[in-house]
């Protein structure tokens, strides 16, 4: 029996954190966030260095061999960071494509894996990460198929000012498009690849809370008021722990999602729903928590707070509301 | 109870309402033309003692007995053919009342009719990087030059609202740095047209940067004359404490909160929400809150025009309206769902826009964040209910 | 222009409170609550005395030409002071029996209008309050009309250990009865006494709420934790503003609705719904923070905030839950 | 991660199976007879290294090497079967361990099997009236007697659970008035059945009263002997805080909230509101920190299996499950409705009961309530979370 990280997933986490504290500071951030750019080559390949693409390929595949679990926890230190590029889609993309049997499309796989191919979600609406950057479109055709959509002729993309700046959308529509079929409709994969995606932006959720908390402990710890730390003052301590006791516990139920989607268990689906309702939920609160904790400087652009607010709003439309998932589960658990 | 004015209050507003038809024709009226015929507008305003009210003739006020059911009405009907009314901001509300309860006869003289005719912009300068809520703990530093005639500045502001247009500041600074926190305090009136003086806006987490954000000031040797001090040297934490009196009490918050509510309602029919049991629950739940603060604001405002203390529930308004705008943010971003992804028109930063549909709602949605500005405000409100209100014990806070 | 109280009304209620805390103070509340009975004279006469009975009556009819305003103010204190018996009964009753047209039914007036006769709802559902001691209830006939029954042959009573002990229920049905018919259905009457009964409910909560939040307070100051009172730990201290945040604006909704009933506004029912609701929801929140605040004694029953906590179980689903109100408020509104 | 306990606890589950199956036969027992039987099942479940693994056999136990997963699996097995386990209670879990760790080599073979074997039942005797929170604020003196031999007890408890049943007592006394708190504190064992010692049961709101519920102690010169004393005398603080190791991790309180959400579920289905929206939401945003709450149980075990530390989340399983206890509360007494206006069966108070149905919930509706018994616990909760979780500045109140 086993449910806690090991020291390998530790590891794994380190040296995400470490390869991003290298190239994504606040810096880089301010920079991307006025840029035009919708994807950022220098810490996509570091993080692609590290194998992140294929980590939950089996290494017949050239992956890791390792679970969703293991890229959930990724996807989780790239939510602390609000790291840019289409992650949750290479990676979904990667395990997508080595599912399908088409040998041809199969033959994609290594460039994907590898993240020398960049791949991003269509599903559900025009709105898509790194448009601009994808080389892939991983996109549902209405009537529960899923295609690889090659960019180029046939795919047009218009440029919108996107509310997350950290991984901004354009609108995205295809006309004639070369497409790779992946999976017809009623294919339990479809779902599967869609547990996936709810999966891993609850593990982003999950990170970005946790940053946001961290952020608004250390701040209460330094910052001085009428003589003394303000996290000293039991109103502002209770909150803060108000958030901690919203973001810690939430991380085992993302665990769990990952875990029973790596397993294959009967509750798999709902799992994933339930992680992505309730992270999302959390995330909402807590960034507007920790603005307000901060007072006036985490009202700031310059402070940056408000990047990772941007991207709680992403989270939570992302797929589907926290209310329509939880109608799902409801229905899913046959109430 | 009875919410109609009176018959009084009824006439008086044929009377108001006779003036601002008759005078309030700008027509095409645009730029320095239209500009000339409001300053017009307003000095016949101020004539018929409908502006500013509680301010002496003397210094180009109307000096009317305080009413606020007038005061009201006047409101009322200026807002319903959208004739200009006060100047408002910090100088019509901050810097005159201060200046005539406290001011020297030469800074009354001085000041206060060009802030009302528009010409002084004033900004406010107590915040400082270092003091959030803790305002007295101002480390801005002043020093009186050499020949005692005027006080050298240095030190930095913030949050200052209107900063990009202001004229003049009020500020206090320390002048007494090892007097007590709160009795080596200085207020200071400044000029901001002078070397010396750098401002910078603050762009906020909307994105927004622009005239009407807030600034911040950094002071290198800014000067100002001795007698542009207001009130006693040592004294300026006291002086800033002055209180604004005089037809305070008004309808107005309530007023905005009100048609905010109604457009909430508007958004989720725009967005077929509207049959949803979860929205309407919670469209109800909120119009609950936002009805007890309609409410409580035409009590307090009663209470006023009756001269008598609302107790508590005055201390409550602000943190009311900030949490029933999380509460109105959380629904809004609900209903606009995936429209929220795109930033309206308008939203700071960069490239192309998306069209200002649903989407305008995230100026609400993280406005409604600003609130906190100054450092767990709503804390300090909380303390200010508990302490004042409630009565508990001080814990040192505020 | 007029919205807060008379010093007329002040006046009024300053009198209930001092009659309820000369005959219903915690010794008689304690006694009343583990005894049989579901009525208690004393207080009942007490307060007729005063001419809360007659209070929205017109004086042609022997009342006191106040409104319903004025009986919420009662009602309030009533509530603040979990004071027994069927007063909202009572005074719904008399407006009834006031505006019907039958006049050998208006003969009973004068008994009621005095307290002499008691009054008590039998609206929706088969729980009704001091049954025993009722000489009337004022039923609907479940196809929309209204009557007053009279006590007697045909009324069946049975007994139950009612969960709010200041005003416990028993099971009341109906047989062959002696029955004045009061209202048929569609008469614009039975919505205005249902509307009536909700702002009367609401005042009730209102005054239970603020006692609530009252005795934390109290306690609050004079409890001593760790060297010092415990209401200038912060974090307890904005628990109770918290509470006064919830309690004292909500007064005003409570004024709008009984003025909206006695100047006959448009509005009149919704604001009755929108009080009934919003009030009953801070009831329910407010004796449970209350409790928590107090600590271990709030949990004892001699302590006594329990009886409020039960006042506040009954009233919230005495006339409907706030979520039917809230639907039924939506609905008014047109949405 | 894999939630499977593995091969080797699954082939101690077979053993463990197999002893109850075999054992665990009461029949038609009753009484006395069915006492002697599960006396005799406990003795042959030690024999076997079932319970009381951690503790020594020279004293009654089974003194078996530390294992959260074998002591899961037997939890299991045996719960599985109804079949008796640990006595539990104070007993066990406060005054064994207590006395392993700090009573002389007389008091462990005095108490501790009587203590395990059920003889002895043991009351709290930390919270008196004055102290709420604030444990170590004793008043309860302790004086020894002029020869030296005993110590002579007076004043008061409260809040001490199963104190109608408790033969003993482990208590905190003021033995040195005139010391700082914390070390004027002496931790003595007591024989409750003796004169000078009068016991209340404290009645709660919901009405229950009697033997399972708190109680009050009153005493007027009880006497216990200086052999009694555990720790140094003053020291008594200290012992107090002896904290609980060996297989404390389980999954049990998980394992009771899940069951209560499933009932909830079905309330909603007996009260035919689950097919509500509203009422589907509410369920599924409580589930949700009902399965974070069960999957951090996990993981604490997990943890512990493993000899690691899990980290904050430990400090915050408490407070989370009053939480939740309180969202479940306000669900279940809207599903209830007017069925809660009726009190079920075997609550407190007057008269004829209504039936034992929906209304059964009004027990959890007001027992969630509980959970913040002696005072204010909850803050402490969040002050714990807070100062040992995020590591903020304590601010002397825990």
């Amino acid at each position: 029996m086993r449910f806690h990280l090991t020291s390998e997933q530790v590891a794994i986490q380190d040296a995400v954190r470490g390869t991003l504290s290298e190239c994504w500071g606040m810096e880089q951030l301010h920079r991307f966030a006025d840029g035009e750019a919708d994807f950022d080559p220098a810490s996509w390949k570091a993080l692609m260095a590290l194998g992140v693409g294929g980590l939950a390929l089996p290494e017949a595949d050239g992956g890791a061999g390792l679970g969703l679990l293991d890229a959930a926890l990724v996807c989780e230190v790239a939510g602390a960071a609000a790291a840019p590029g289409p992650l949750i889609g290479q990676i979904v993309g990667a395990i997508a494509v080595a599912a399908c049997a088409n040998s041809a499309t199969r033959e994609l796989l290594t460039a994907i894996a590898s993240g020398e191919r960049v791949v991003t979600l269509a599903l559900d609406g025009d709105l898509v990460q790194s448009a601009h950057a994808a080389d892939y479109y991983l996109a549902d055709d209405g009537a529960g198929g899923l295609h690889l959509i090659e960019a180029g002729d046939g795919v047009t993309i218009e440029s919108v000012t996107a509310t997350d700046r950290s991984r901004p959308v354009s609108r995205v529509s295809f006309g004639t498009v070369e497409a790779h079929p992946l999976f017809t409709a009623g294919d339990p994969m479809v779902q599967r690849l869609r547990d996936a995606a709810l999966v891993l932006i609850a593990a982003d959720a999950l990170g970005g809370a946790q940053h946001c908390t961290d952020l608004s402990v250390e701040y209460a710890k330094t910052r001085e008021q009428f003589g003394q730390p303000i996290g000293k003052f039991q109103g502002l301590k209770h909150q803060l722990a108000q958030m901690a006791l919203e973001v810690e516990p939430a991380r085992a139920l993302v665990w769990y999602a990952a875990y029973a989607w790596d397993a294959g268990l009967p509750d798999a689906t709902r799992a994933a729903a339930m992680a992505k309702a309730h992270l999302c939920e959390i995330y909402t609160r807590t960034t507007r928590a920790a603005i307000a904790a901060h007072g006036g400087i985490g009202y700031t652009w310059e402070y940056g707070l408000n990047y990772w607010f941007r991207r709680s709003v992403q989270n939570r439309a992302w797929l589907g509301s926290p209310a329509q998932h939880r109608a799902r589960a409801a229905k899913l658990a046959g109430w | 109870m009875d919410l109609s004015y009176g018959e009084a209050a009824e006439a008086f507003r044929k009377d108001v309402r006779g003036f601002v038809e008759s005078h309030w024709q700008p027509g095409e009226r645009r730029g320095a033309e239209l500009k000339e015929f409001v300053r017009a507008f307003r000095r016949a305003a101020i004539d018929r003692g409908y502006l500013y009210r509680s301010i002496p003739k003397q210094y180009g006020g109307s000096e009317q007995p305080a009413d606020v059911i007038r005061a009201q009405v006047i409101r009322e009907e200026f807002g319903r053919a959208r004739a200009p009314m006060e100047v408002g901001g910090n100088g019509v509300n901050m810097t005159v009342p201060t200046l005539l309860e406290q001011g020297t006869e030469e800074q009354k003289e001085l000041f206060i009719r060009k802030t009302i005719e528009g010409d002084y912009i004033w900004g406010q300068g107590y915040s400082e990087p270092g003091s959030g809520s803790d305002l007295a703990s101002v480390r801005t530093k002043g020093e009186l030059s050499p020949d005692g005639s005027k006080w050298i500045i240095n030190g930095q502001k913030i949050w200052t609202s209107q900063g990009m247009q202001a004229t003049h500041m009020f500020m206090l600074v320390r002048t007494e740095p090892d007097a007590p926190k709160h009795d080596g305090i200085t207020y200071l009136l400044l000029d901001l047209n002078q070397p010396g003086i750098t401002r910078r806006p603050i762009r906020q987490m909307t994105g927004e940067e622009g005239a009407h954000t807030f600034c911040e000031f950094f002071f290198d040797n800014a000067e100002t004359p001795v007698g542009w001090q207001v009130g006693e040297r040592g004294k300026g934490w006291y002086v800033s404490r002055t209180t604004l009196k005089h037809e305070r009490a008004s309808i107005g918050s309530a007023d905005g909160l009100g048609s905010q509510f109604k457009k909430l309602v508007d958004l989720a029919k725009e967005m077929s929400r509207l049959d949803d049991p979860l929205v309407r629950d919670r469209l109800a739940e909120i119009e609950g809150r936002v009805l007890s603060h309609r409410y409580s604001s035409f009590r307090l405002f009663s209470c006023a025009a009756a001269g008598e203390d609302p107790g508590a529930v005055q201390l409550m308004m602000k943190l009311l309206l900030t949490e029933i705008g999380h509460e109105i943010a959380l629904l809004a971003q609900d209903l606009i769902g995936d429209q929220g992804l795109i930033e309206p028109e308008g939203a700071g930063g960069r490239g192309p826009r998306g069209p200002r549909g649903p989407n305008k709602w995230l100026d609400q949605i993280m406005g409604s964040l600003g609130n906190s500005i100054a450092g767990g405000a709503s804390n300090i409100q909380r303390n200010i209910i508990a302490e004042r209100g409630l009565g508990l014990p001080r814990d040192g806070s505020v």
